[in-house]
């Protein structure tokens, strides 16, 4: 535990903004890794030959691409004017590249399965999610950077760590609901993508925890904290169950995907709320800067 | 000033950068203490106290600028033998008529001059009703016949010097720190910087507002002021002087042509009913009968204005009309007229962008007084207090006004903005400004100056053909103003030169009040502003850049008289005319060229040399020796001692305000002995200090402005922009009495004195403090008075309602300033309970009609109860 | 630390960077808190001028500032600071509280503002491209392309932008766009009556600003000193500087803000690991699949 | 808008034929910054006012454009202010612009709880039949000596002090031609 700082604010209050972002935001970090790791697991199986777990995760990656555009409109605060995401190409801005990311990702992972639901043009529809499965890598890591490049302690110290945790439970969320729509026969590497990408957050995260610092404090705590000990819980039983029972039984396959698509659920809501809480408390802006001054360490341009 | 005067607080902040050192004196830890080197706090209604100390540091060290004093000021006058100090007397002048409450001032008078009785015959009643100061002019009052004596040693134990040395010997610093809690060692600090930074090389401003006025010394208070800048030398010079803050676009237009009863425009006085049957001993009055100074022409300024106002009609066989003029005979100002509304002498009733209900002392007397009216014209530009009380004022709370028995008729009629209008303005240093008007008002928003000439214009049609006497006055007025657009608005630029005047003979404008004749050949509707129209142009409407012309800046607008920047600027130079010092240049006497020259207009005619002596039977101006600056009075001479003018004293003495919690440490006397009471059931007063009672109001209030409202919140709280930045009604409180009284920030807490109690959420604050006063700890609380219940953006209630009504005898004026109150957490009671909650109070204290309003403390020997 | 020759950090001339060819010298403001009177003329101004709407009648008890912070209707904010030092009491005795003014009493006010900071790390994040540079080297929000992603907001490190609510787009201080297109100077600086908000080009009120810290020095107040006014530090030096009379914090500032941009390269790299990582999970997940 | 000139408006053409590659500043300029002026630029009047709050004596220019004031601010040529207003001076378009303030004429007869319309033609001769009425009911020709006073004391009058001098001249004049004398002024206060 962090000693209880001392430091000086006007009247206790922030002195960054708490992000107005809504649940569509978090929401949207879930589904996105839902999408890039469906498309992963759906060109991997159509490589292999694993038509079942195809068919599946390219209908995951499409319906979570359903999901993830509705939700981006719908957190603007002016949706109707959602195609000015597209007027600049501004390589600073995270979100902007993002949406070029996704106005390059969404076609081909909508085409794939569409040709899959329609059941023609396989050619094309092997193209087009493999275009996805290429992508989809950035896909899942890009939010690390949108999340991490703002002033909010708690997320711009964490950018080291927040992609892989990202992009962790990107894949063991959607190793997770592969499992959850894929027979066990068929969802092999489902389990294996669900069981590293679980590990790699788990990895990530306590890393995170043992070397960010004050501005780690807030992951702790609070709605973030309760939040994350679920995830945990959720993401390392998910994935256990996952590597175990979840091999043979087709219904411990499903509630373990389901547990690690929550374990998901519940990362991505942890690090929102521990943005908003670390903007809303001025000691995690002043004190480690306030620290870095008086150090005589303050940030400074070197010619 | 930054408080409520931020934009000329900026000359303030350059003065600084350039090494200025600013004291400010106040109750408050203002925002102008913020910015001030030091803040000096003092107890509220002690600064004659303070000022005196300053007298006395000053007189004690020799520290006064003497040669200045000496050939400027009446410091070696002789005063009268029979003249009796407050030191004398425990606190009272000799001459004082305890039952009437007035001075008979004739023991005041210089040695060798004729005495100046309160001329004519007075009645009981009006004896202190009087407002005499105003009968002589605003500036200066008359010496009768005679000459002075005079010891240039200031040895004689009876010059004014010596009288003013006594009379403030003992306000010394441990007494200032005793009376006012101000800390000895910054009390010195502020003496020792002001006497410092005067004199020949260096001269000290003194600014001041109404927190000085609002008392009922308030007079007083500014005579203190200017005896500290006679004796430093820093009238009449650049950078020093005393600067009333005024605080209304054109308050001081409003006393210039002026709106009060007892004055006609230019100060020229009403005339009395018995002092004044006619133009003449009018006319004496007014110049004296030395008719020396500028008041010596006072006999071309009447004719001039009754010429303007009556035009043909008046001819020297009538007097010029005089006899139209009606005649006051009292104090017919604005509290004595609500005490007549209570009392149903008054039928109807003007208020003209004005709120009372809110912004004078005693709101509720102001409600129940307009309640008891036949009618009520209210003209502003939003839906104020003073219009609505019959429908949503704090006494239709309290049951004390039902609308359904109410029978005041209201007219609420739109008036126009600022900019929907042209005119002039008079801004705090006399000067004129010009305003065009941007657009026209919409619907049935007007300005006065309509409402008033079509009123005019519709009264003299039904009275045309009347052929009663006491209607010549209207039909005989001059009345003829040019109209134009659709809503036949008058002309302001056509007022505006009538006020100029013009040279009848010729038709043309006048160019100074000097060429007004007494003959009824000019006119002028005020003379003080006769040149405003020089050369046929509206100086006030000139506009050259301050960036294209010099810091006196005398091409921006104009200043009456003359458009003289400084007043008495012939004493920015010595007796023989040269500048006292390099630095200090400002007017000067050019020998060469045989005139006074410098950056103004020489307040002097322009060609009297230094060495002038006026010859016997001189009269106006040519009476005034070339080395008198002050060319108002009759002398010439800055008066450190005040023979005549003043009802409560020729020397300023420290009285406690009328409600205090602290006995007087200077006198037996406890308050200001010909202050104005008013006792009455609806204007109780709290008992003086000696009194048993006093210590149920043990806590000291002032009421205060912020930056963010105007006054009674009319043009303020009606304002989003302006009503968010200060939105709530709010009692600062240090923390000590946070703690004593158990308050907590922000949460409610009340007010509450002999009239009402006031409710308003508490600001704990380090800013305000306990003062230590003699052996005793005083707690003061501040209070604005912007808030009212009614139709503002931003509501609550009006700190205005716990003052009640008790004047300066000079000139009306309320103690809004301070005043003693107990302090309670939580809301106040509402409706019926309140009136018992505050009656409750009462009765503690014991408080009767006769409380508070002695004029003599009433346990001394031989007082009057 | 450059993106396709443009850099993220350090000092540089903004307008220039930003594709404007031979701009206008670079305009800004030096808000000068030792002459603050705080009367909030400034906020007035900006709201008349701006038609920003009300932001709500509350009383908030923080000394006389009832606006509170910078935000989407609030583009220039007074902070109020009452501070004392505890002192000795009075030796006189007696009952009752202790009495007197505390000796060190300072009651603090300044006019906070959008500093357009020279790498300003709400234009950088802003993906519309409604936040720009100006040819005069300040940050504006073009309110018909803004759609409201919120993304400003959490990125400005002085916690300035923000969200209208009903609105849904994000405001703040435009500088006076439109005031400046046309020579004019904004209209807050404008009307501070005591010259506390000084406008004028940025280089010319570095000078200014360093003379006011020396005059004040000499003055004996030691407690003056610039902030913003360094074109190393974190932000490239902001275009709205202050002279502060003690610890930014105080006033609600950060004592050492960083724009978050400055780390983005790393962020990217980071997350080209990550993704690496995850396609390696991917291959191996398939690993011994076959068709 | 065909096809070619959609896409030079579109930034992304502007940033990959200009200098502003990153899109953050000319490229990004939207066509309503590229015409933004200030509204004062519009005006068809401009006039010379003084501010109504305090006695100060600001400057005041009042821009006016299609009948409505669009900006009040400080006149720089004021050697008194400089140009700058403090919050009240600089909140006067609010002001004089206000919804809410009373454009109508207002009539509350005796014992009405609430408002009525009043035309203000008949408001003005109601008035005008109030005072000489008034007037008659409160004269005085004489005090108990016998000396002259041609007075009313049934009419009083209390004026602010935003009042401009011809108005208060007015005032004064009518009102001491009528008799009345109880006229006073916030100067008394």
């Amino acid at each position: 535990m962090v000693p209880q700082a001392e430091f000086r604010s006007y009247y206790g209050q922030p002195v960054i903004k708490k992000p107005v972002w809504k649940w569509d935001i978090p929401a949207y970090f879930l589904t996105g890794g839902l999408m890039a790791g469906s498309s992963l697991l759906a060109a991997g199986a159509d490589l292999t030959g694993n038509r079942r777990l195809c068919r599946a995760s390219r209908f995951a990656a499409a319906a979570n691409l359903a999901a993830s555009t509705w939700f981006l409109v719908h957190d603007l605060g002016r949706p109707e004017r959602f195609y000015n995401m597209l007027r600049v190409v501004r390589p600073t801005s995270p979100m902007n590249v993002g949406s070029w990311l996704l106005a390059a990702y969404g076609p081909p992972a909508a085409l794939a399965a569409a040709s899959e639901a329609a059941g023609v043009s396989p050619r094309t529809g092997r193209a087009a999610g493999l275009a996805a499965a290429v992508l989809a890598p950035m896909v899942a890591s890009y939010t690390a950077v949108l999340t991490s490049d703002t002033a909010v302690p708690a997320w711009h110290d964490a950018y080291p760590h927040l992609p892989f945790v990202f992009v962790g439970s990107a894949g063991a969320s959607a190793g997770g609901l592969a499992m959850a729509l894929v027979p066990p026969a068929q969802a092999s590497p489902a389990r294996r993508l669900a069981v590293l990408g679980a590990g790699l957050e788990l990895g990530a995260d306590e890393h995170m925890g043992r070397t960010m610092g004050l501005t780690g404090e807030p992951y702790r705590q609070g709605t973030a904290g309760r939040l994350h000990r679920w995830a945990r819980a959720l993401t390392a039983g998910g994935a256990v169950m996952g590597a175990t029972l979840a091999r043979r039984s087709r219904l411990a396959s499903a509630v373990a995907g389901l547990a690690l698509v929550a374990g998901s659920a519940c990362t991505r809501f942890s690090v929102f709320h521990a943005g908003a809480q670390s903007a809303g408390d001025p000691k995690y802006t002043v004190v480690p800067q306030r620290e870095r001054v008086d150090a005589g360490d303050a940030v400074r341009a070197t010619g | 000033m930054a408080e409520c005067h931020p934009v000329g607080f900026q000359w303030v902040v350059e003065a600084q950068a350039r090494g200025a050192k600013v004291f400010h004196v106040d109750p408050r830890f203002t925002r102008t203490s913020a910015l001030a080197d030091t803040h000096v706090p003092l107890r509220a209604g002690t600064d004659i106290a303070f000022l005196g100390g300053v007298v006395n540091h000053i007189l004690q060290n020799e520290l006064d600028f003497r040669e200045y004093v000496l050939a400027y000021t009446n410091a070696s006058t002789i005063v009268d033998e029979h003249f009796e100090d407050t030191e004398d007397l425990d606190g009272l002048f000799s001459g004082l008529d305890h039952e009437r409450r007035v001075y008979d001032p004739t023991t005041w008078q210089y040695e060798g001059m004729q005495a100046t009785p309160a001329a004519g015959r007075r009645t009981q009643g009006e004896a202190h009703h009087q407002a005499a100061s105003h009968e002589h002019g605003s500036h200066g009052s008359t010496l009768e016949g005679g000459e002075p004596r005079r010891d240039p040693t200031l040895q004689d134990p009876r010059c004014v010097y010596q009288i003013l040395k006594r009379h403030f010997s003992r306000y010394t610093p441990e007494m200032v720190e005793q009376v006012c809690g101000t800390p000895q060692e910054v009390f010195l600090e502020l003496c020792e910087q002001w006497a410092g930074n005067s004199g020949r090389e260096r001269t000290t401003a003194l600014v001041y507002s109404v927190g000085w006025t609002q008392h009922t010394v308030g007079v007083q208070y500014i005579r203190t002021g200017s005896i500290i800048q006679l004796l430093l030398g820093n009238m009449g010079r650049p950078g020093g002087g005393i600067l009333a803050l005024r605080g209304h676009a054109s308050i001081q237009g409003s006393t210039d042509i002026p709106t009060l009863y007892n004055l006609l425009p230019g100060y020229l006085p009403m005339p009395h009913a018995g002092n004044h049957p006619d133009l003449s001993t009018y006319l004496d009055t007014v110049m004296g009968q030395r008719k020396a100074g500028y008041w010596g022409r006072a006999d071309t300024y009447m004719a001039s204005l009754l010429k303007a106002w009556w035009g043909d009609a008046a001819q020297a066989d009538n007097d010029f009309c005089f006899d139209y003029l009606p005649r006051v005979n009292g104090d017919h100002g604005t509290y004595q007229t609500v005490m007549d509304m209570i009392e149903g002498k008054v039928k109807g009733y003007f208020l003209l962008g004005q709120n009372p209900a809110v912004g004078s002392a005693h709101g509720k007397a102001q409600r129940l007084g307009m309640a008891n009216l036949d009618w009520l014209v209210v003209r502003d530009l939003f839906a104020i207090e003073s219009a609505t009380w019959w429908k949503d004022g704090p006494e239709i709370v309290t049951g004390e006004i039902v609308p359904e028995e109410c029978r005041t008729e209201v007219f609420l009629l739109p008036a126009a903005a600022h900019v929907e209008k042209e005119g002039t303005f008079t801004q705090t240093q006399r000067l004129l400004q010009w305003r065009e008007r941007a657009l026209a008002p919409k619907d049935d928003c007007r300005s006065e100056l309509w409402f008033f000439f079509h009123l005019g214009r519709i009264i003299r049609d039904k009275l045309s053909g009347s052929t009663d006497e006491r209607d010549r006055p209207v039909l005989d007025l001059t009345w003829g103003y040019p109209t134009a657009g659709e809503h036949d608005e008058p002309s302001a630029d056509a007022v505006l030169r009538e006020i100029n005047g013009y040279d009848l003979t010729t038709g043309s404008l006048l160019d100074s009040f000097t060429g007004m004749r007494g003959d009824g050949t000019t006119s002028g509707g005020c003379w003080i502003y006769t040149g405003v129209y020089a050369g046929g142009v509206n100086q006030a409407a000139r506009r050259t850049p301050g960036s294209e012309q010099g810091h006196v800046a005398g091409e921006w607008g104009w200043a009456w008289p003359a458009n003289r920047r400084i007043l008495y600027n012939r004493a920015s130079a010595d007796p023989e005319g040269r500048p006292w010092s390099e630095r200090k240049a400002y007017v000067w006497w050019d020998a060469e060229g045989g005139e006074w020259t410098g950056e103004d207009v020489p307040d002097f005619e322009r060609d009297k040399p230094p060495d002038y002596r006026p010859p016997a039977g001189a009269v106006a101006e040519a009476a005034i020796a070339g080395d008198d600056p002050f060319v108002m009075q009759a002398d010439g001479k800055g008066w450190l001692f005040v023979p005549s003018g003043l009802l409560d004293g020729p020397l300023p003495t420290h009285y406690e305000p009328a409600e205090s919690p602290v006995a007087n440490a200077l006198y037996g006397q406890q308050t200001n002995p010909t202050r104005q009471v008013f006792p009455h059931p609806v204007n109780p007063s709290q008992p003086e200090s000696t009194q048993p009672g006093n210590d149920v109001f043990p806590f000291v209030f002032t009421t205060s402005r912020l930056t963010e409202h105007h006054t009674a919140g009319g043009m303020s709280r009606y304002v989003p922009y302006l009503a968010e930045l200060q939105p709530e009604l709010f009692i600062e409180v240090s923390p000590q009495l946070a703690a004593e009284r158990g308050l907590a920030h922000l949460d409610w807490a009340h007010l509450v004195t002999a009239r009402s109690a006031v409710e308003a959420r508490v600001l704990v604050t380090e800013r305000l403090a306990p003062l230590r006063v003699g052996d005793r700890v005083v707690h003061q609380v501040c209070i604005p008075f912007h808030w009212a219940h009614g139709g503002g953006l931003t509501t609550g209630d009006s700190a205005n309602d716990l003052v009640g009504i008790t004047l300066d005898p000079n000139v009306h004026i309320q103690e809004t300033k301070v005043g003693a109150c107990d302090l309670r957490p939580g809301r106040r009671p509402t409706g019926e309970a309140l009136l018992r909650y505050v009656d409750g109070y009462r009765r503690r204290a014991g408080i009767t009609i006769e409380t508070g309003n002695h004029p003599v403390r009433t346990d001394r020997p031989g007082a009057t109860p | 630390m450059t993106l396709g020759g443009n850099r993220l950090f350090g000092p540089l001339d903004p307008a220039a960077d930003a594709g404007y060819e031979a701009p206008p010298p670079r305009v800004g403001f030096f808000t000068d808190t030792s002459i603050c009177i705080g009367c909030k003329a400034c906020e007035v101004a900006c709201k008349e001028w701006n038609g920003v709407p009300g932001d709500g009648l509350d009383l908030l008890g923080m000394s006389y500032d009832n606006t509170g912070a910078l935000g989407a209707d609030t583009w220039r904010h007074v902070a109020f600071i009452e501070q004392s030092r505890p002192v000795e009491q009075p030796a006189t005795g007696g009952a009752g509280a202790p009495a007197g003014l505390p000796a060190d009493l300072r009651w603090l006010m300044m006019s906070d503002i959008c500093k357009h900071c020279t790498h300003a790390a709400c234009l950088d994040v802003c993906p519309t491209g409604s936040l720009f540079r100006t040819e005069f080297g300040t940050v504006v929000v073009q309110e018909d392309i803004c759609n409201g992603c919120g993304y400003c907001i959490p990125a400005c490190p002085y916690g300035v932008i923000d969200q209208r609510k009903a609105d849904g787009r994000a405001w703040k201080c435009t500088m006076c766009y439109d005031r400046l297109k046309v020579g004019l100077e904004p209209a807050c600086s404008k009307a501070c009556p005591t010259d506390s908000i000084q406008f004028g080009t940025l280089d010319e009120l570095r000078e200014r600003a360093g003379r006011r810290v020396e005059q004040l020095e000499r003055a004996g107040v030691t407690s003056a000193r610039l902030y913003g006014d360094d074109p190393n530090d974190g932000v490239g030096g902001d275009g709205a500087f202050f002279l502060l009379l003690d610890e930014p914090e105080v006033y609600g500032l950060p004592p050492d803000p960083v724009v978050t941009t400055r780390d983005l390269p790393a962020m990217w790299r980071r997350a080209a690991g990550a993704a690496v990582t995850l396609t390696v999970a991917a291959v191996a997940a398939f690993a011994g699949s076959r068709r | 808008m065909d096809l070619r000139s959609w896409i030079e408006r579109w930034p992304v053409a502007r940033q990959v034929t200009g200098h502003d590659r990153l899109g953050r500043g000319a490229a990004a300029m939207s066509a309503r910054s590229a015409q933004l002026r200030a509204r004062t630029e519009d005006a068809d009047t401009v006039s010379r006012s003084v501010c109504p709050y305090c006695a100060v004596g600001c400057g005041q220019k009042v821009y006016v454009h299609h009948d409505r004031v669009t900006q009040i601010e400080g006149d720089p040529d004021s050697p008194i202010s400089r140009g700058r207003l403090c919050p009240k001076g600089a909140a006067s378009k609010d002001l004089v612009t206000s919804p809410l303030r009373q454009t109508k004429v207002r009539y509350r007869p005796p014992f009405a709880t609430e408002w009525q319309d009043l035309e203000l033609d008949t408001a003005m001769d109601m008035i005008a039949d109030r005072v000489i009425a008034a007037r008659r009911e409160g004269w005085q020709d004489v005090d108990e000596h016998g000396d002259r006073l041609a007075r009313t004391m049934a009419i009083a009058s209390l004026g602010g002090a935003t009042l401009d001098n011809e108005e208060n001249y007015l005032i004064k004049k009518l009102f001491t031609a009528l008799g009345a004398i109880q006229i006073e002024n916030q100067a008394r206060i």
